[in-house]
């Protein structure tokens, strides 16, 4: 597999690559989430209990499930940096904490926007939410981490650091509704085989996540490109692309 | 003979400044190699990367031709480093210091006293570091190349702050040292007798 | 042993022994069952393996279904008064204050409150739980109709 | 030249520890300055609050708890600043020796100059903010258990930021989230000692935390280390 | 088609407040997350430029200071 992918270990292959995919998801995304939107608002059933404001669930589920499918993400990258000096992980790690953090920051809201009229409260100190909590902290931290370094080599080894430590939080997250009696409803599509929630509710919300995962390939696309630019600042193939933007 | 330290390509980065790229070197029994070149052009960057306290952006640091991040244990088990800072505590006393240094290099602690003696300072083994000039404080952690068992030493600017005798002392040793097949890289501001005599020269300079 | 090998087997043998440490040591405090709040069953019989009950005057969190035709309303103020249940056992909640849109009878409910005399919080917040079932309304209709059909299918034999 | 001495590991981290606790005496006042901040965060509760008995009775572990936390946090940037700026971190980094071994050697010192003290003091705490006497032990044990997870964690987060000038904000940003769980457990822990409830479980979760804590850190903290003293 | 005309639509059977600030605050988000990325690129490279270019001054400078000596 190494072999395979010593070629795309290249900065500036890995640059090319992420050049030709971005259109692909960035098209992708916007259509699927412009119908994910429409099916969701309009389309959909009304839910029998919740009527209307259920429809919070085609954000608000996407957006939690991905923020964490995120931070593992990022963690895997911290990972292969850290085993195979693959200094272009690195890179995609760092372009992926602020995607997970607006994520879980979104999560959270229409979480509290949502609890509001269904549970009575906007916030409860319960499992769910308090290590959900943490793990925008988290997010925060190894942003923080990033910044605080002058040298994004030794930036990225640091924030990774912080990444694997928290990544106890991630199971704590995904079993805390199980584990403790929260005021958190458990998992709505954890069997595949039977979810508990009707079709026509199901497929828009498939959809949501679909397209909520695509933005996040095309928004790591562009963030990995950044980050890749501005760790290889003293390339020739940098400067080359730095001087055409110059002179316009 | 297989090398006893090498530096295979290195190139370190600064603040996005090139400070050397693709640096090679090796360094044999019984070589003494002066790092040379203006304040800010690498010098202290080059033995810390050379110790292993800092990675460089490309290429490796080779101990008897095995990367040093491999080799951990070994590497630190035959180096003496002493850097800009002489990890000299204030609030312990001379000899606590120089035992505490030498136990943690699992360098010998019986012969304490001779160390101490040979750095000068007889009659403050029991000060406290903080009670001391710089100088003293310097030779304090200068008096562990005394009771060394390691082969290299990595010395950065080991000549500032003592007085003329203790520089003659320490220019002495550098040279039983290597005659013993040891290796000593280090910088230097002064002008000395040995660096003229037996030394290799690296300027950082000459190489961009 | 030389000292690359020693230190690996220490930490080798330092993170198995920590982690299963950490295993058994989670899964004896799930074994006991840190609620964060009681079942009715639990206020009136106490938990289960230690049998110990909460006393009057006690701030609980208390969760479980509101039972059907229970709801008693205060027409003069915003008193409420409904009964919450599980399978074995009932306890009176009282409230005073706006119920969350998802109150319903039948639906599960977490209240905060104080444990009174005879089995009755008296609730400072009212909390509806929802479950993780979302049914269209259609459906529901549909899913009823199909249980009344087979209702009626038993009894016509 | 004789031959290396080597030491075991046990050596290795009562000598760290030692030398620790020996500079520390010089330094007295970074052992008591975290105290006397406890001392005074929960003098001014009932003054903030009001002196209400039953106010005080149902707060207490939160206070206590919390003002632990922050004078933990206080006392934290000393753990390796002093070693760093005066280079026998460096020293240690460059030791044959395991560095997991010094770094729990020093967390372990951090823990007997900081956390210790804070255990001794808190009965007499809990007394004057009139703690339900039921709970005494819990809070006790949930101390004794709880600080040294609170050294363990915060190491990393001071292992991060040691090298950056200005790392006492982003300390508290990094570490003060992870000491969320330890807070949660604790105080339940102390509530429901309080009600004559068993806390067992809750006791379990603080333990695991600490074995958690207790065998990742030290790995962690080497780790941060080589990176921050770059 | 869910609802029955747009007003019906936005009104949201009453839970306009939710379920419009939900998705505004969510959308709008993501939206300003995507423009500082792009633009980040933009500014990447025109810090990298300039940093090329006092580069490319500095050898300039530090070739003429050789030949002069050399001539001298």
């Amino acid at each position: 597999m190494w072999k395979w992918l010593h070629p795309y270990a290249k900065p500036e292959r890995s640059y090319q690559l992420a050049s030709t995919l971005l259109p692909w998801f960035a098209i992708s995304s916007i259509v699927l989430l412009v119908i994910g939107a429409v099916w969701g608002l309009a389309f959909a059933p009304a839910e029998l209990y919740q009527k209307e404001y259920y429809r919070i669930i085609y954000i608000h589920v996407p957006s939690a499930t991905l923020s964490m499918s995120v931070y593992m993400a990022m963690a895997t990258a911290v990972l292969i940096s850290m085993v195979w000096q693959l200094k272009l992980a690195d890179a995609a790690a760092a372009a992926m904490a602020p995607i997970g953090a607006t994520l879980t920051a979104t999560a959270l809201i229409t979480g509290a926007i949502w609890g509001a009229p269904s549970w009575g409260t906007s916030w409860v100190w319960d499992a769910r939410l308090t290590s959900y909590l943490i793990l925008l902290f988290l997010y925060l931290g190894v942003i923080a981490l990033h910044n605080a370094f002058e040298d994004k080599a030794l930036a990225s080894r640091a924030a990774g650091i912080l990444t694997l430590v928290g990544v106890v939080n991630i199971p704590i997250i995904k079993y805390s509704v199980e584990w403790w009696n929260t005021l958190h409803q458990t998992a709505t599509i954890s069997k595949l085989s039977a979810p508990s929630m009707s079709s026509e509710m199901l497929w828009p919300l498939l959809t949501n996540i679909l397209a909520f995962a695509l933005m996040i390939g095309a928004l790591t696309l562009i963030r990995f490109k950044n980050e890749v630019l501005a760790r290889n600042a003293m390339r020739p193939w940098v400067r080359e692309l730095a001087a055409k933007v110059g002179d316009k | 003979m297989s090398s006893l330290l090498r530096a295979h390509q290195l190139t370190c980065i600064r603040e996005d400044r090139v400070l050397f790229d693709e640096l090679s070197f090796t360094v044999n029994a019984g070589d003494l190699i002066q790092i040379e070149g203006a304040n800010g052009a690498g010098k202290t960057s080059l033995l810390r990367l050379l110790a292993g306290l800092s990675l460089p952006y490309e290429g490796e640091v080779r101990y008897q031709e095995q990367a040093i991040t491999k080799c951990r244990e070994d590497f630190y088990q035959d180096l003496t480093f002493i850097g800009h800072l002489a990890g000299v505590k204030g609030e312990l006393t001379a000899i606590e210091n120089l035992s505490f240094s030498l136990s943690l290099q699992q360098d010998n602690t019986d012969n304490i006293d001779n160390a101490i003696e040979r750095v000068s300072l007889s009659g403050f083994e029991d000060s406290y570091a903080s009670h001391l000039s710089a100088g003293q404080n310097r030779r304090i952690a200068l008096a562990r190349l005394w009771q060394s068992t390691s082969k290299i030493w990595i010395l950065d600017e080991p000549f500032t702050a003592i007085d003329k005798a203790g520089v003659a002392q320490l220019e002495q040793l550098f040279l039983d040292h290597i005659a013993h097949g040891g290796a000593i890289v280090f910088t230097s501001h002064q002008e000395l007798q040995i660096a003229n005599q037996s030394a290799q020269r690296i300027n950082l300079e000459d190489l961009i | 042993m030389n000292p690359r090998r020693k230190k690996r087997l220490t930490i080798i043998s330092i993170i198995f022994v920590g982690f299963a440490a950490v295993v058994g040591l989670v899964l004896y405090s799930l074994s006991q069952n840190i609620n964060l709040f009681y079942t009715p069953h639990e206020i009136i019989g106490g938990k289960e393996d230690t049998g110990l009950k909460p006393v009057v005057g006690q701030r609980l969190r208390i969760g479980g279904m509101v039972k059907k035709g229970s709801l008693t309303k205060n027409n003069e103020n915003l008193e409420v008064s409904f009964i919450v249940f599980d399978a074995t056992h009932e306890v009176t909640v009282t409230y005073e204050g706006l119920l969350p849109d998802l109150f319903r009878e039948g639906q599960g409910i977490v209240a905060n409150g104080v444990l009174a005399e005879g089995n009755v919080i008296v609730a400072t917040e009212v909390l509806a739980k929802h479950d993780e079932n979302y049914v269209a309304p259609e459906i529901a209709e549909a899913m009823k109709k199909q249980h009344q059909k087979a209702e009626k299918a038993k009894t016509s034999y | 030249m004789s031959a290396p001495q080597s030491l075991s590991y046990r050596q290795l981290f009562w000598q760290v520890m030692h030398r620790d606790l020996k500079v520390a005496v010089h330094n007295k006042g970074d052992i008591l300055n975290p105290l006397i901040f406890l001392v005074i965060v929960i003098t001014l509760f009932p003054l903030g609050v009001g002196p209400e008995t039953n106010l005080l009775t149902r707060i207490a572990p939160g206070i206590i708890w919390v003002a632990a936390l922050l004078s933990a946090l206080l006392s934290l940037e000393r753990l390796f600043k002093n070693d760093y700026s005066d280079g026998s971190l460096e020293q240690m980094l460059l030791s044959p020796q395991p560095l997991f071994i010094m770094v729990l050697a020093k967390i372990s010192a951090h823990w007997l100059l900081t956390g210790l003290p804070i255990i001794l003091i808190a009965p007499l705490l809990a007394l004057m903010l009139h703690m339900e006497p039921l709970a005494y032990p819990a809070l006790m044990i949930t101390l004794a258990l709880g600080t040294p997870v609170l050294s363990l964690i915060g190491a990393i987060g001071v292992a991060l930021t040691v090298g950056l000038k200005k790392g006492g904000v982003l300390l508290s940003l990094l570490i003060l989230p992870l000491y969320i769980p330890v807070l949660i457990f604790a105080t339940a822990a102390i509530e429901a000692a309080a009600l004559n409830m068993p806390y067992s479980g809750h006791i379990a979760i603080i333990s695991a935390l600490l074995v958690l804590a207790l065998t990742l850190s030290p790995f962690a903290v080497s780790a941060a280390l080589r990176v921050s003293t770059n | 088609m869910h609802f029955d005309s747009f007003s019906d639509f936005i009104a949201m059977g009453g839970h306009a407040f939710y379920v419009w600030w939900a998705y505004g605050i969510t959308f709008t988000l993501l939206f300003t997350l995507t423009v500082v990325s792009v633009r980040r690129k933009k500014s990447l490279l025109k810090e990298i430029a300039k940093r090329a270019q006092h580069e490319d001054k500095l050898k300039q400078m530090r070739k003429d200071k050789k030949t002069n000596e050399s001539k001298t």
